[in-house]
């Protein structure tokens, strides 16, 4: 994400139009850590706590007009530095300003207000939001298997069993190599992607094949009834088994029979050996 | 080891089914798989599991009892070495998973919706999926109100996880400041603004966070857990 | 026990390494890992391996020495025992063995050096033996680089245990990028098995051909990565 950032070097965020020639006194951040920092809030409720614990104040104390400040420069800044900015901080950002309103305007009765002080309901939620927050953190000191506990399996020496092993769920197998692939990152790979499983899987059957006679004719590598399809599929499989050294394709003289064969390291071909290497 | 009832062989044979176990054993369980092995009575793995207990004080492995039984574990203060075994460190949980695992937690049973009023943000699929892919938390029921949202709660798996017998071993939810206390907080802010009002803080219980907070107010341990969670 | 030279900090390292690594560990292993506590060299680590060893007597789990280093192993006596402990409930399947199977499952024919480029962590020569016994996988041939590295291939046993007629069944990498698109496909993989229902392991090409047709030739759209990453 960093590279997305352009921050020519000291462009501060323009609010409300106006360029902040010093960023509010409550934000001691660099602006190119700003956004860093605005996409670690976990929601509108996280950035307001935050506000708040900058000034070391009680939710229960809230100054909502300074807030309701802070808060827009933050939702300002995230539009300046085009933060996809969820719903939910506009949201909080007009709850706010009705907020600010109310206590700008007199109210004529009392009587006649029927709904609950807005601010009331900004530090319920306030609250509640921080008292999960806190759990969530206690949940996350707790001991862990996996992070700090490692279960002890000891592999006995033998088993007298008769009963099939365990069968994992084909579920849990593609997890694990979503898993790997993505810690690999290898989704990103095209070469991984320009090989559909039908031609690894057509790599492994045709190696197969060849481990019983060492050889086979080309031709014989192709089944016309699987149509143009299957040819290619196998063509692309016998290029790549080629390509990744597992196979040679043999022409003993010019127009006779082609062969694949099982690759093997003999010193009369070790010429065509360093070509297919050099690949 | 010192009391003079243990049978060195149910001793021993305990300890094997919990050294090759690749996950908690549950005192029934290893009864149930001694029966032929001199058939020892609960009473009896019970001794042979406190004079394991003893017998692993300071080596590397624990036996300890968490929600699905008895199971030895290389103590935390190894965690460090050990990582250094695997490539990889362990994944984090980030903090979307942690705060929606905690509001499943101390909340169970609970519905999306209502983690997400008390998140204020909304709850990614992805988190619910991981969080049941570690069957972590399981689907307990539904609501049965217009979209039969569901309802979370957690799994043994989690206490085991989470090296707990039961949640009643939870740090407790931290408290709400008391409702008095925001009462003089809300006076204070409309003296400070002009405003003469009474404080009404509870009118705030008919908007939708009443829903959510009312249980959330009990202790933790009033909380039924799903019915094969525990013991 | 009795040498005077042995360290307790350095034998409890030990002993937590080797209970918790899931394969046998050399000396070499064993004082690479612990260089930064304290640096034993190959004789301290030696001498804590034969206290250990003498520690381990007379208990359900002994420290053994065999090809691949050092590792503890439940004695043979308790074999029947544990038998029993799988028929109940036989021991998951590890994190690695099923990345190393997919691996081969989606990679073949793949080399193990392949699969530890892949996985950044060496294969286990435990997992690799396993897989061949269940015969999930098999050697297909052989690199002809330096060193003749085996590549693997998938069995037809892999597809009957994991009820599926062919490879091309499985869903796409741009699937399984995407957890809600794997959902889809494993629901298309029921749905497939379930109007097929009798076995027909010796599929023709045209079976074959003609489910690689749909899913594993369809043009990848990879462009659009998940919306949100996991945990």
């Amino acid at each position: 994400m960093e590279e997305n950032v352009q921050f020519d070097a000291p462009e501060y965020p323009r609010v409300r139009g106006e360029r902040l020639e010093k960023l509010p006194d409550d934000l001691y951040i660099p602006p190119d850590a700003l956004r860093v920092i605005l996409e670690a809030f976990e929601g509108p409720l996280d950035l307001l706590l935050y506000l708040i614990r900058r000034q070391n104040l009680d939710i229960l104390d809230i100054p909502v007009q300074l807030i309701t400040e802070q808060y827009m420069a933050y939702i300002d800044a995230m539009q300046l530095l085009e933060i996809e900015l969820a719903g939910e901080y506009l949201l909080m950002a007009a709850m706010l300003a009705e907020i600010k309103s109310r206590m700008l305007l007199p109210r004529p009765d009392p009587e006649e207000e029927e709904g609950a002080d807005p601010r009331a309901e900004l530090v319920r939620r306030l609250q509640e939001y921080e008292r999960f927050k806190q759990a969530s953190e206690n949940l996350d000191e707790l001991p862990r298997v996996g992070r700090d506990i490692t279960p002890v399996q000891i592999k006995p020496e033998r088993v007298d069993i008769d009963v099939p092993l365990p069968q994992p769920e084909l579920k849990e197998l593609l997890i694990a190599f979503r898993d790997v692939m993505l810690r690999a990152e290898l989704f990103t790979s095209h070469q991984i992607q320009r090989e559909p499983l039908s031609v690894r899987a057509r790599m492994s059957a045709i190696l197969d094949r060849l481990q019983d006679g060492g050889s086979l004719p080309f031709s014989a590598l192709f089944d016309p009834k699987e149509g143009r399809l299957g040819v290619v599929v196998s063509f692309i499989a016998i290029l790549e088994l080629t390509r990744e050294a597992m196979t040679e394709i043999v022409q003993s003289e010019p127009f006779a029979p082609i062969q694949l064969m099982v690759a093997r390291a003999r010193d009369d071909r070790q010429g065509s050996q360093d070509v297919i290497l050099d690949d | 080891m010192t009391e003079q009832t243990i049978n060195e062989s149910v001793l021993r044979c305990v300890e094997a089914l919990l050294m090759a176990a690749d996950g908690p054993l549950s005192i029934d369980r290893i009864v149930g798989l001694l029966a032929e092995s001199g058939a020892p009575d609960r009473k009896a793995v019970r001794v042979a599991l406190d004079a394991l207990t003893a017998e692993s004080e300071g080596r590397a492995a624990a036996l300890v009892e968490v929600a699905g039984g008895w199971r030895y574990q290389v103590r935390s203060d190894y965690a460090g070495l050990i990582g250094k075994l695997w490539e990889e460190k362990p994944p984090r949980l980030t903090r979307a998973l942690l705060e929606t695992l905690a509001l499943i937690v101390y909340r169970q049973p609970i519905s999306r919706g209502e983690i997400e009023q008390v998140r204020g943000v909304a709850v990614s699929s992805n988190i619910v999926k991981t969080l049941l892919e570690r069957e972590w938390v399981r689907i307990v029921g539904y609501r049965e109100v217009p979209g039969r949202p569901a309802l979370f709660g957690t799994t043994r798996q989690f206490l085991d996880d989470f090296n707990l017998k039961s949640l009643e071993q939870l740090p407790t939810l931290p408290e709400l400041k008391d409702l008095d206390q925001l009462d003089e907080a809300m006076a204070r802010l409309r003296a400070d603004s002009g405003e003469g009002a009474e404080p009404r803080p509870e009118a705030t219980a008919e908007d939708d966070l009443g829903n959510a907070d009312a249980p959330g107010d009990a202790p933790v341990e009033a909380d039924e857990p799903p019915s094969d969670s525990l013991h």
